[in-house]
């Protein structure tokens, strides 16, 4: 009850407060809204060009090698364990929504030390068997840590994004055409109402 | 609203921009984020280590410069260069234009003005080519007011990147190409090309008398397929007032040199560099506050390169550092190369002595200039200007012992002393300049001649609308 | 049980190697595809324009050289590097090393074995450091037989990179650095650094009368640190023939000047270019066929640069192609000056008069030698190469000038003639060796006292087992 009080604003500040919390959890909802962060939850590639920042990374990924066996939430999001998973993905999808919704992109955007941990230690998970030798590492010092403690992409720098990493760098694809795999139908419309709808002719 | 939708909103014409439209203000009603950056070009206050967007007195800061173009007129002033929108008040302020009191006088001819202003292109477009370059400097200060803009790159109707300037369309005729074949990414750095190249005034050719603007690369555009270029013409831009020799000035072989280093051989174009894109409120656009990379090396080098700021920076003051330090050595060599020789002349030496020494000057100085002119090449092809540098030494160094033993035979046998030019004032006077004169004289036409200028053109341009 | 367990408990070691363990074969028994890679370097059939695998006579290419060096053991053999795999047989062959008829015998000390054989760990852990490198080349002859290879490198207990040579760990030392706090990233360029590095033989410290191996890095590794330390403690590798010099040898800074490049800075090693990682049976593993990697653009520079091969192979023969223009510039100056200095003490000229010219020889030369040793330099490190050329014909060209007031003051006037070098046999003729007295030496040392050593080395090994 004491504690309740403590934290309970005295009345000449209710109003603004009120006033407050409701701008502040709206805000909130703004920024979930227009950032879509809800789609964060999924593992889809397209949730993260709902903000077209992410289109340059997109594209060079569909073009890459690993369009067709990694996701960015293989490589970008921890997969040691369930929880890490979503706490990690909700973290930086804040994060990323609030830079974005401030406009605060930088023009090429650049790994913080925490994601490129999390993408080094991905790789690892899906190549280790190519990258270090069973053998060797039954009897050979340090051999798993030498194979794998230097960044992959200090080598492999095209995997999966390419060397130019801009905001504008993919040319005046501001945003990749939904794929026509994707629509419904390949019948175009006057063709499939003429078909359907006999009648009006 | 989404920031999708903001970008498909953002280009709607407001105006019609006819050819050749001069003034950038009417092309920034249209686009007023390239605009507004490009006016940007005006913010003096970048300064990285040896460049920058100030006003810096390139002949203050190294005085040998002013011994090496004696009898030429950058001894009398040379600035390193500011933004574009200075190109114009630059070239009224420098003493190299000297003080022209009405048509038909001063030092300069009219061609001066051809990489200055969009009102060249209007202005060829209404006399002719060779009409323009006819006559001085000073017969057309009415005519351009606007400095560097948007008609001198780009179409009006479609905003393509075009070519104004016919010198760089003659120039790729010399060399049988077609500019015209030319792929958009290599359009974003010729539209460089049209200014930040060689240049000299041919006299002969097309037209006798007409100091037509021409860049040197019938023969290819290294350093030596243009020294054999001028040779071949003997040609000279002056000479020398103390060794008497026949010399030739490069003038900043920017895209020249570029083209032979590793960034251009991957297909990167001035623009990504110096006018990188930039997104504001979700609308991708180029930038066009044009100027040191180094102010803005999260858009320019860390779009491709991913190691931190700092460390961008310090590689390209590396390679400005090895390269300037024997540069520097260059320029002493040079200046012992002006003053032995004048010694020599002193001492009876006959042409059929001198002739050779001569030539290693002007090759040397030539490849000293074109080493440093464009101020970007000791970063843009560090290894070839440091080719260039070394073979410029050498040559120089050839000289100084062809005129050991010319002195010899004429009997001289003491070390020539190095003169004392610890400064600009003492280097101008050591080579005889009246720097009061050239200075007043200047004052002059700017409290005369000047204002008559701005207001005709003030007044031509209010007749446009 | 864990997988992990099940792993250690399937794979066994085949064969115990012992600490210092000089024979690559036994090695190889427990890791073939490292071993059959390294027993590649015996292929001697890849050729760059400039580089390759082949024994390639460097005197015969360059004539030059031998009046580069004369008075010293490079005048009469010296050839381009080749494989690893012939690092013992190459010295035993080379002229260099004389024709020994037994102990105490020759004109080379026994610490010219130091970078050719994992038996010199071997010998230096038996005997001691400073007994190695005590007498003469032939008294360890029997001692060592098996080329460069696992142990020079690794440490056989844990497969670690390790450092086997005292020289490159009192190097560190030198300079206030602990080689212990090496990364592994670094370790991958440091197993090169013990023998790809400049070096000289200290004869008066640790030990008096001992030609003890040191690197000269205690002012730094830069050429202008190095020159320094050799000028303080007023070393000379040799008296020069002809100009009476007092010479420095450069050998092959291959360590020092790769540090000064992009490659390093951007964090790659050695072994990222030379020793790549090659796919086999779906592992990876390292390729240790050491070579040009131009041998093999595709796992060695494609993993990093996306151009095609002809490009990239193209970015390296331009920039050796550009610096070695000047470099061979330099060449025919040092030719020239010492000629030029051989004349001058002809006529008679004085200590006093030919000190300062002396030093400018052997500085240029130095710098010179620097800029080519270490046959990968060009490409390692262009920029920094191409200043180290260009200070070279400076103070090369320095020199002369002062020569030709020298001759002046000595009363001659005439040009020195450029001697007739045209081949190797001409110019080893010029400098007065008696070629064939040499190759006879060698021929007798190749039928006498060889097979002995290699006898006695094969007994050694066999009694092992
Ligand atoms: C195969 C693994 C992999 C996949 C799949 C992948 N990424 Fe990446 N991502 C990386 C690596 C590696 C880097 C670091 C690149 C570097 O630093 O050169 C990176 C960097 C990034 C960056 C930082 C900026 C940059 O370009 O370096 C962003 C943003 C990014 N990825 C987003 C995505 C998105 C969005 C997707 C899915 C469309 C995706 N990634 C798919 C491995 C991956
Ligand atoms: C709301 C817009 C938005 C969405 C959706 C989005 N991102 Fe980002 N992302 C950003 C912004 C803005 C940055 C730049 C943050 C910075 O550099 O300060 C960024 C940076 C990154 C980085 C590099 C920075 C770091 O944290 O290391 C990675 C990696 C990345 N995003 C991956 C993803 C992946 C994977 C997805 C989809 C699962 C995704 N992003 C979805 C806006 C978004
Ligand atoms: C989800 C699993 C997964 C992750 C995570 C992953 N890879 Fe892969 N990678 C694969 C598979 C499967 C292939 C084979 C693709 C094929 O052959 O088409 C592959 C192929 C490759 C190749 C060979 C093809 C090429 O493009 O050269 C390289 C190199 C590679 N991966 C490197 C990496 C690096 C570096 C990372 C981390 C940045 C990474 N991979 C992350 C599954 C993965
Ligand atoms: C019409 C001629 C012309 C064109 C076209 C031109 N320039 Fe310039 N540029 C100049 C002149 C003249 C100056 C010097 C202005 C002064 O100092 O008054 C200059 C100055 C510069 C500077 C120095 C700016 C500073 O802040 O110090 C840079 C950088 C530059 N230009 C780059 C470029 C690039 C990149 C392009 C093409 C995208 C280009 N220029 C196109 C004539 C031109
Ligand atoms: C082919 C194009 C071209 C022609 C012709 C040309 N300039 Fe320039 N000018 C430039 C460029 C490009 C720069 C900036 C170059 C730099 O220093 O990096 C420049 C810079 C300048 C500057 C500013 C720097 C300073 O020295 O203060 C002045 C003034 C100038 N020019 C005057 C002249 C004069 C006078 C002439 C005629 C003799 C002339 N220009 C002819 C392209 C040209
Ligand atoms: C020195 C050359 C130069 C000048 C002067 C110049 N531009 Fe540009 N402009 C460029 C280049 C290069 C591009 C990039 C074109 C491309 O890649 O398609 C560009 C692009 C543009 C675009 C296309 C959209 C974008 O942002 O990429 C517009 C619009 C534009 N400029 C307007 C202007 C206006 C308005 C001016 C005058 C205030 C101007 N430009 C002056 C060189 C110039
Ligand atoms: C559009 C892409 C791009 C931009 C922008 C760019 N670079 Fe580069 N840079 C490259 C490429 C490609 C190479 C060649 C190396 C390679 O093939 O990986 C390179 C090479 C280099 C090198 C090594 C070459 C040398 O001279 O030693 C340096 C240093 C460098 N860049 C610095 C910079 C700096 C500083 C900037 C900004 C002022 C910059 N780069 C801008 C793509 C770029
Ligand atoms: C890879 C990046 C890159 C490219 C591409 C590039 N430059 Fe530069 N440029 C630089 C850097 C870095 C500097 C040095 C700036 C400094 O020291 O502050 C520079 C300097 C300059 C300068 C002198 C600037 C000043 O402040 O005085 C001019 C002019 C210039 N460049 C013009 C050009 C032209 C013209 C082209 C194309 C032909 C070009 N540049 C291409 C990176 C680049
Ligand atoms: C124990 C001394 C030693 C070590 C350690 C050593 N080298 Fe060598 N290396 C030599 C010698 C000696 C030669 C010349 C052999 C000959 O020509 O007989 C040589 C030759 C070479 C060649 C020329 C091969 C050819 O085909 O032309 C290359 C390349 C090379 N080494 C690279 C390396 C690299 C990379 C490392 C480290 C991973 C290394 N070396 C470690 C002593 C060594
Ligand atoms: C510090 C290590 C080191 C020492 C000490 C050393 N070498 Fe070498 N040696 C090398 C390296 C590294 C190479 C390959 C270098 C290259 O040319 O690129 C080499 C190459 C050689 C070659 C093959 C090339 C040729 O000229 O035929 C011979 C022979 C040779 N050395 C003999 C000697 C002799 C004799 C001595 C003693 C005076 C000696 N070495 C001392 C490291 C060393
Ligand atoms: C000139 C130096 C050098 C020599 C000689 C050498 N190695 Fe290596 N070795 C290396 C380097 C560098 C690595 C990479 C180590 C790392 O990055 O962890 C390596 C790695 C290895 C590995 C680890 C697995 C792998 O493939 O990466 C084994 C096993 C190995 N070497 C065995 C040998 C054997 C057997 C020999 C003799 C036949 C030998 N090495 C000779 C330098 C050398
Ligand atoms: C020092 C440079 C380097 C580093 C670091 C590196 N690699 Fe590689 N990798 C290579 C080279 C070189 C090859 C080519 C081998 C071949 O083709 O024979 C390769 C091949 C591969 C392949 C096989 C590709 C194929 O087409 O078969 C995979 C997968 C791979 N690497 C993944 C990784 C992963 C994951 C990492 C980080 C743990 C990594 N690499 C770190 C140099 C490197
Ligand atoms: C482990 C990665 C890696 C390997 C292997 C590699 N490079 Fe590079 N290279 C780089 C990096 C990083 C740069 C610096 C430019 C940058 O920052 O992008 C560079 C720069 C260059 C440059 C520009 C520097 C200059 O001197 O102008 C050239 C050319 C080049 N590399 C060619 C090669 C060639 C040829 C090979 C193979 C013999 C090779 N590289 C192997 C990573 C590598
Ligand atoms: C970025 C790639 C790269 C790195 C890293 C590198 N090198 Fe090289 N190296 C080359 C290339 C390319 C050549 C020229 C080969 C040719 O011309 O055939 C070369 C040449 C050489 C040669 C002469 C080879 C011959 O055939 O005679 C030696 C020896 C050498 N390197 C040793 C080293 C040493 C030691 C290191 C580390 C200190 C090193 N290299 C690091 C690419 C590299
Ligand atoms: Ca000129
Ligand atoms: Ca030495």
């Amino acid at each position: 009850m004491s504690l309740l009080k403590k934290i309970y604003p005295p009345p000449k500040w209710r109003i603004p407060v009120i006033i407050l919390l409701g701008a502040i959890s709206g805000l909130g909802v703004y920024i979930v809204n227009i950032s879509n962060a809800t789609s964060y939850l999924s593992d889809d590639p397209k949730t993260c060009i709902n903000c077209h920042v992410m289109t340059a990374e997109y594209i060079t990924w569909d073009h890459s090698s690993h369009r067709e066996v990694a996701t960015c939430n293989d490589c970008h999001v921890p997969h040691d364990n369930v929880f890490n998973k979503y706490y990690f993905k909700a973290k930086d999808g804040l994060y990323h929504a609030s830079i974005f919704t401030m406009r605060m992109e930088p023009q090429a955007i650049v790994m913080k030390e925490a994601s490129a941990e999390v993408v080094q230690s991905n790789c690892v998970r899906c190549h280790k068997e190519q990258v270090t030798d069973a053998k060797m590492a039954s009897w050979v010092f340090n051999h798993e840590e030498s194979r794998t403690e230097r960044t992959c992409w200090e080598c492999h720098q095209y995997v999966p994004h390419g060397r130019v990493k801009s905001l504008s760098a993919v040319g005046y694809h501001l945003d990749p055409l939904a794929p026509e795999s994707e629509k419904k139908s390949i019948v175009p419309d006057w063709l499939d109402n003429a078909i359907n709808n006999p009648t009006i002719k | 609203m989404s920031r999708k939708a903001e970008a498909s909103f953002a280009y709607q014409p407001t105006r019609e921009i006819k050819q050749n439209e001069p003034r950038n203000q009417v092309w920034g009603e249209n686009y007023p984020r390239q605009y507004q950056s490009f006016m940007q070009t005006a913010d003096t206050t970048f300064k990285s280590m040896y460049l920058g967007s100030g006003l810096t007195d390139a002949l203050e800061e190294n005085p040998k410069l002013v011994v090496l173009w004696a009898g030429y007129g950058f001894s009398k002033d040379y600035n390193q260069p500011r933004g574009h929108y200075y190109a114009v008040e630059d070239i009224h302020n420098t003493l190299r234009t000297g003080g022209p009191t009405g048509p038909g006088t001063g030092p300069m001819p009219s061609t001066c003005w051809t990489c200055k202003s969009p009102d060249v292109p209007r202005m060829m477009n209404e006399i002719g080519i060779a009409e323009f370059y006819s006559g001085k400097w000073a017969d057309k200060g009415e005519e351009i007011n606007n400095a560097i803009g948007c008609a001198d790159c780009h179409n009006p109707k479609t905003m393509a990147l075009s070519i104004s300037r016919p010198a760089l369309i003659e120039a790729f005729e010399s060399m049988g190409k077609n500019i015209n074949e030319a792929s958009h990414q290599e359009m974003r750095s010729l539209v460089c090309a049209q200014c930040h190249v060689e240049y000299y005034f041919n006299k002969k050719s097309p037209k006798e008398g007409v100091p037509y603007l021409t860049f040197p690369w019938k023969n290819g555009t290294s350093v030596e397929a243009m020294e054999e270029y001028y040779d071949e013409l003997e040609f000279k831009d002056w000479t020398h007032k103390i060794s008497k020799a026949p010399m030739l000035k490069t003038q900043h072989p920017g895209y020249e040199l570029f083209q032979t280093g590793v960034h251009a051989k991957r297909g990167v174009s001035c623009a990504d560099c110096h006018m990188p894109y930039k997104t504001e409120g979700g609308q991708k656009f180029t930038d066009h506050h044009i100027k040191s990379p180094l102010a803005n090396p999260a858009n320019s080098c860390q779009v491709c390169h991913r190691e931190n700021q700092q460390d961008l920076m310090t590689d390209v003051y590396e390679r400005q550092t090895k390269i300037k330090q024997n540069q520097a050595k260059l320029e002493e060599i040079l200046v012992r190369l002006h003053v032995e020789a004048g010694k020599a002349w002193d001492l009876g030496a006959s042409e059929e002595q001198m002739k050779d020494i001569l030539m290693d000057i002007r090759h040397a100085q030539w490849r000293w200039d074109f080493s440093v002119a464009s101020h970007g090449g000791q970063f843009h092809s560090p290894v070839e200007v440091s080719r260039i540098v070394s073979t410029a030494i050498n040559i120089g160094q050839e000289g100084r012992i062809k005129l050991a033993r010319l002195f010899a035979d004429l009997g001289y046998n003491k070390p020539i002393d190095y003169p004392d030019i610890a400064t600009k004032a003492k280097a101008q006077a050591y080579i005889g300049l009246d720097m009061e004169k050239l200075e007043a004289e200047k004052a002059t036409f700017k409290k005369e001649l000047l204002p008559k200028w701005m207001k005709a053109a003030e007044e031509r341009e209010a007749s446009w609308d």
